[in-house]
């Protein structure tokens, strides 16, 4: 069965049709891209399978559950885990407790294990600055853990909120635009990593992104939207080549 | 590392109390200063916890003397209508004191889910004035003329001790998965909820946690002072208290700890200056804002402190 | 780190200030062979309730020079030390502390009911003399060392529900302040005492500080039926009120308390619509009595103002320290001070009385009407 | 017959609110600041007023003119004086440090009326000609009537300036993206101390009509209106300024119709309440605009 299965998924704002008719089935482990032009509706679908919107019409199911009207706090714990367009760091907190909010997805300790320092909290922190340190690393991150997170460069408040979303330990991993405003060479030590963690922590990932040449370079499978709709959806080469895609971006 | 730090605060919490003790035993210390060792306590019980509020979870409340005036009064009640020793009493009350408003809190945590800024800094305006208007109505507790005949058995060591539990607390929570959840939510609430932090749970629960301890201030100031009335608690109190917070830094509990012992002292040292007090207050207040948060003075004191910490 | 520096010194230095004057403020106490009589006065001189403290801090002014004048009292001089406690019971036992440190030999306040309560708790462990001149509440005078110069809270009410219906009225209407203990404490004696007796309450309204509009409250009593109006509150809102139940078409003659005094000159001596206006007082500034006008012409001097009750209240307190202290021959222990209370006599600017061992005074009302802009003595 | 005087003292108590809440409003919405000082502009307002009516020796007229402009003229220069010294400051810093300022000045405020004037309460005497309506038992005085008719013109008048002048398309390009705004050649400075100078002589006009309903003026009779109109304001949605005053209308008639027919000990507890429900339903207040925040 595949991880996620969209039927007809759609939403409308007032008397927008901002998505319509969105299907997708992405299979566990691929790595899917989403592209098309501004305002065709990508984030939408991200914040509809995220519950950030409620969709108005269409199914979603990810493990096979449905997830329609779920909240994006429960969504997460089902495994889907995001990041933003504009970065939405938690810039007063130090780098590292930024990835350990992520982490207290899996990782609980009781309230009075808090307040009362029990043998749980330790244990827990301890575990929890192991498993943040080993992700910074991953990220390139791990000399700065200490530092808040809004003095980070923007690359690298980037990979910050991919690690923060990996902290979870999502199934499914949604990255919207992760290169944008990163020049030739971090773009290049982006696909690496994000290979790299796709190997490592055996995520799917569905991304949004505009760099054609990072799409084309790690995507399987790419999906084409254009005002709200699906005009496209196949491999890096059928999409290259497929005249809708191509009048879409570059206009009759 | 985190041992030794825990280690030397412990030390200074010794320290602080036998100095206390034996300013106060030996009658080194003024009349003044003995006297206003609990009201600073109380205060900064009260801005620590309206520190979880304001300056952790970044929600502005301008209630939190209502949370301060159902604890007083409930634990207050409880002290008069009943008999026991101190010794097992006053816990009882302070616990009283502080369920009672905790529970408040979680009522005012309500309309927190759904309003943000000045709107809920309104509503909780609100909400302190219906109270004190509640308790100015209802004759069994004194009305307007305040709850009269209270023991007086809130002495230095146990505002001390209420103080370090509260310190203890906060600091505890803040420093613990909970604490990071909060201040997730204040940094970013759409991106707390994409990692999973409950956010309504969590809101309430600093809320809660945060009247909990005005509560048990306000049994404190009670019992201290022997009578309380419902105008005490007007929201020219919570001002006061939320001066505290900001003054000492949001989300600083050192700070709010040092801007309560000084707002608290400073009038009282201001006494000299009779008609001028006042108006002395207020533009310290005004000064101190400024200088604290005018962006150009904020970036002189950065550079004057980034060259310092160049020069080591 | 400099600001937490700065902060941490600013906090050390404060207490550090404190722990000084200890010292000193400890010795003088103790000492009782100094020549100077140093008396403790606490009331608002800010905030909301500010002009009772004012008043009160002047007219004690004024006994303290006319006693220091006439050479003192058994040798000795007085010294008035008066703190501001913004009507907030902590900073009125806050000033209470500052006041023990200078030494003071008896204490005159707060001012107001709550303050008052606060401070004798803390007083009475001191043991010290404690007069509060204007503390109306029953429990002001509960500790054995604490005595007032004015009338009790209910005393006031049902002195007036006899007076009114004296007057042959008996549907009254009712405005009190219930954020107010003073006004609170009035009303409920009066309502069950004109009950009592007879009458009948036809409208009972109340209204919170701070409030400027009273139409909705006069508006149901203009459908009541009353034939009287008890106002049982401070000047300030009777002005207002006397002047929106005019604008009303509102005529009922009206009652009140000893809070009225002053109310004639909040309406820059228009009393038209208050006319006939009555209401119980220890102090009528318009009074012929000559040391009543004597003082009225001192403080007119010094502070350019009619004095009103509270001014009064003050200066009796004063004048019954020193009758304490003659008394007792000079002794300024607090025992000797607080037995010396029960035995004198004052004839005071607020009437004659004598204090039971309660810490009540026993001295009579008078009535004032309100005539042609002034005050007008009744009895 | 009673219900109506009760509702036509709501009206005229309520309209006094909305009068105060147009100018916290104007303020709120462009400068997005809570000028906690303006109800003591108000109260100093009424200290000018009371001063220059004494000094002033004129014909009848003038006797009402100059007291006034003197009044409009104080207030406006406060208005803007406070800005400049201690909100400009703080234009970038947190809207909490700014709040804070802004008690620090009503306490200021507060305390120097206090020095100068002491602390008992001073007659004012109105300076609207004495003249009432009267329909059987129903009374309705001249103050009320102007208070009403003022506050009518006055949001027209707001509304009309905000939305079809210059000055007025600055103010709100100020309120939309101060960053923006002054990208596009706006004067931000300039644009928000105009603010502050129409919200301190609204804040005159206030003033001047609350001491001729209620006839006097004490160093701390701003606070309390300042607090009901800043309820009346978020009431209406802040920033709206047909908010303000439908706000305070039903401020004032809640008020005046609870102390009627509830509880005069518990109208207050019962304002709050329906401002909280109301607040509860519709966030951003009866008239307020909603903002999306976009993910």
């Amino acid at each position: 069965m595949a991880l996620v299965d969209i039927k007809q998924l759609g939403i409308s704002f007032g008397g927008l049709r901002a998505v319509d008719n969105f299907n997708m089935t992405l299979e566990d482990g691929q790595l899917y891209g989403l592209i098309g032009p501004n305002g065709a509706g990508k984030t939408t679908i991200f914040n509809l399978l995220t519950g950030v919107y409620k969709p108005t019409d269409g199914e979603f199911y990810f493990d096979g559950e449905l997830m329609n009207g779920k909240t994006p706090i429960q969504i997460n714990k089902k495994g889907i885990a995001r990041t933003f367009q504009n970065i939405r760091l938690f810039n007063n907190m130090s780098v590292i407790d930024n990835v350990k909010v992520g982490l207290q997805n899996r990782h609980h300790y009781s309230m009075a294990a808090g307040i009362l320092r029990l043998p749980k909290f330790g244990k827990m922190e301890k575990e929890m600055t192991e498993k943040a340190m080993e992700l910074l690393k991953i990220f390139d991150l791990d000399a700065e853990a200490e530092q808040l997170a809004s003095n980070l460069p923007y690359g690298k408040q980037r990979k910050l909120e991919i690690a923060r979303a990996l902290a979870t330990e999502p199934k499914l991993l949604l990255l919207d635009e992760p290169a944008a405003g990163m020049n030739p060479n971090e773009t290049a030590e982006l696909m690496n990593t994000i290979s790299l963690i796709r190997e490592k922590f055996k995520v799917s990932i569905l991304l949004i992104e505009h760099d054609m040449s990072l799409v084309m370079g790690i995507c399987e499978r790419i999906i084409v939207l254009l005002y709200g709709r699906v005009i496209a959806d196949g491999l890096p080469d059928e999409i290259k080549n497929d005249p809708k895609v191509i009048v879409a971006y570059l206009g009759e | 590392m985190k041992n030794k730090k825990n280690i030397i605060y412990a030390a200074i919490a010794i320290i602080i109390y036998l100095l206390i003790f034996a300013l106060v035993e030996t009658g080194t210390a003024s009349r003044q200063l003995q006297n206003l060792i609990v009201p600073v306590l109380v205060n900064i019980m009260l801005a620590v916890s309206l520190n979880l509020i304001v300056g952790f979870l970044g929600e502005l409340t301008l209630g939190h003397a209502g949370f301060m005036s159902v604890g007083a009064y409930a634990g207050c009640l409880f002290t008069i209508s009943c008999d026991l020793p101190a010794v097992i009493e006053l816990p009882i009350a302070f616990i009283i004191g502080g369920l009672t408003a905790a529970v408040f809190g979680f009522i005012i945590g309500i309309p927190a889910l759904r309003l943000k800024g000045d709107y809920l800094a309104i509503v909780t305006l609100g909400f302190g004035e219906i109270i004190r208007s509640i308790l100015n109505s209802m004759d069994i507790v004194g009305g307007s003329g305040g709850l009269k005949g209270i023991e007086k058995s809130g002495n230095y060591t146990v505002a001390y001790v209420l103080t370090i539990i509260t310190l203890i607390v906060i600091s505890n929570v803040i420093r613990s998965c909970h604490g990071r959840s909060i201040k997730a939510i204040r940094d970013n609430v759409i991106a707390a909820e994409s990692v999973g932090v409950n956010v309504v749970y969590y809101k309430m629960f600093a809320f809660v946690l945060s009247a909990f301890f005005a509560g048990v201030a306000g049994v404190l100031y009670g019992q201290n002072l022997g009578i309380i009335k419902p105008a005490t608690f007007d929201f020219n109190k919570s001002i006061e208290i939320l001066v505290m917070v900001v003054l000492g830094g949001m989300g600083n509990i050192k700070g709010s700890i040092i801007a309560a012992i000084i707002l608290t002292l400073l009038p009282e040292l201001l006494r000299d200056l009779a008609d001028y007090r006042m108006l002395f207050y207020a533009l310290a207040l005004i000064v101190m804002m400024l200088f604290s948060s005018n962006p150009t003075l904020v970036e002189f004191r950065q550079r004057l402190f980034a060259k310092k910490e160049g020069g080591k | 780190m400099l600001k937490k520096l700065m902060a941490l010194t600013l906090a050390g230095a404060m207490i550090f200030s404190m722990t000084g004057c200890g010292g000193s403020g400890s010795d003088a106490s103790a000492d009782n062979g100094s020549d100077v009589i140093k008396i403790g006065g606490i009331g608002p001189l800010t905030g909301d309730a500010a002009s009772y403290g004012v008043s009160t801090k002047n007219g004690a002014e004024i006994a303290v020079e006319e006693i220091n004048e006439a050479g003192g009292v058994e040798g000795k001089q007085l010294e008035l030390l008066f703190e501001d406690d913004e009507c907030d019971e902590q900073k009125s036992v806050n000033a209470y502390s500052t006041l023990m440190d200078q030494g003071i030999n008896v204490l005159v306040g707060s001012v107001t009911s709550a303050c008052s309560i606060a401070v004798s708790g803390e007083s009475s462990n001191d043991g010290i003399l404690q007069i509060t001149p204007s503390g109306s509440a029953q429990e002001c005078t509960a500790t054995p060392n604490a005595f007032r110069i004015c009338f009790t809270d209910p005393l006031q009410g049902q002195v007036m529900a006899e007076y009114i219906q004296e007057q042959g009225l008996s549907k009254a209407a009712v405005i009190y302040n219930n954020g107010d203990e003073y006004s609170k404490g009035i009303h409920d004696a009066f309502v069950a005492k004109f009950a009592e007796l007879g009458g009948e309450i036809v409208a009972d309204e109340s209204f919170t500080s701070g409030d400027v509009d009273f139409k909705t409250q006069l508006t149901k009593i203009k459908s009541s039926g009353a034939d009287c109006l008890f106002l049982p509150f401070y000047y300030t809102e009777v002005a207002n009120v006397s002047e929106q139940a005019a604008s009303l078409g509102l005529a009922l003659p009206m009652f009140g308390c000893d809070g009225w005094d002053g109310v004639i000159k909040q309406l820059n001596g228009d009393t038209t619509n208050i006319e006939g206006g009555t209401f119980l007082t220890p102090f009528v500034p318009t009074d012929s009595d000559e040391k009543i006008q004597a003082f009225v012409k001192k403080y007119n001097e010094k502070y350019g103002a009619d004095p009103d009750q509270f001014a009064a209240d003050g200066y009796d307190a004063i004048y019954a320290i020193k009758l304490a202290v003659e008394q007792t021959g000079g002794d300024l222990s607090n025992e000797a001070l607080i037995d010396a209370m029960t035995k004198i006599t004052l004839n005071g600017l607020t009437g004659d009385m004598t204090f039971d061992e309660n810490g009540e005074p026993n001295k009579s009302a008078k009535v004032a009407v309100i005539e042609n802009g002034a005050y007008t003595a009744k009895n | 017959m009673d219900f109506i005087q009760q509702f036509i003292n709501g009206l005229s108590l309520g309209s006094i609110y909305a009068l105060i809440a147009l100018g916290y409003t104007m303020v709120y919405g462009i400068a997005k600041m809570l000028n906690f000082a303006h109800g003591d502009v108000i109260m100093v307002g009424a200290y000018v007023l009371s001063l220059a009516a004494v000094k002033a020796g004129l014909s009848p007229v003038m006797s009402i003119i100059f007291p006034v402009v003197i009044c409009m003229l104080s207030c406006t220069v406060l208005g803007v004086t406070i800005e400049k010294i201690a909100y400009r400051p703080l234009r970038n810093a947190s809207p909490l440090a700014v709040l804070i300022t802004a008690i620090g000045v009503s306490y200021f405020l507060q305390s120097v009326a206090l020095l100068i004037f002491g602390s008992n309460q001073r007659k004012v005497e109105s300076v609207i000609p004495e003249f009432s309506l009267s329909l059987g038992e129903i009374h309705l005085s001249g103050e009320a009537i102007t208070t009403l008719g003022v506050t009518v013109l006055i949001m027209i008048c707001l509304a009309l300036f905000i939305n079809f002048t210059r000055v007025g398309k600055a103010m709100r390009a100020v309120s939309e993206d101060k960053g923006a705004a002054q990208l596009m050649g706006v004067n931000v400075n300039t644009t928000i101390s105009l603010t502050f100078a129409i919200g301190s002589f609204l804040a005159a006009i206030a003033s001047i009509l609350f001491v001729s309903s209620y006839g006097f003026v004490g160093p701390y009779s701003g606070a309390m209106p300042g607090i009901k109109a800043f309820v009346a304001a978020v009431l209406g949605g802040i920033g709206s300024i047909p908010g303000a005053m439908l706000g305070g209308i039903i401020l004032g008639i809640i008020e005046s119709m609870s102390k009627a027919y509830i509880s005069t000990e518990l109208a207050d507890a019962i304002v709050f309440s329906v401002l909280i429900i109301v607040l509860l339903v519709k966030p951003t207040g009866i008239l307020g605009r909603k903002r999306i925040t976009k993910v």
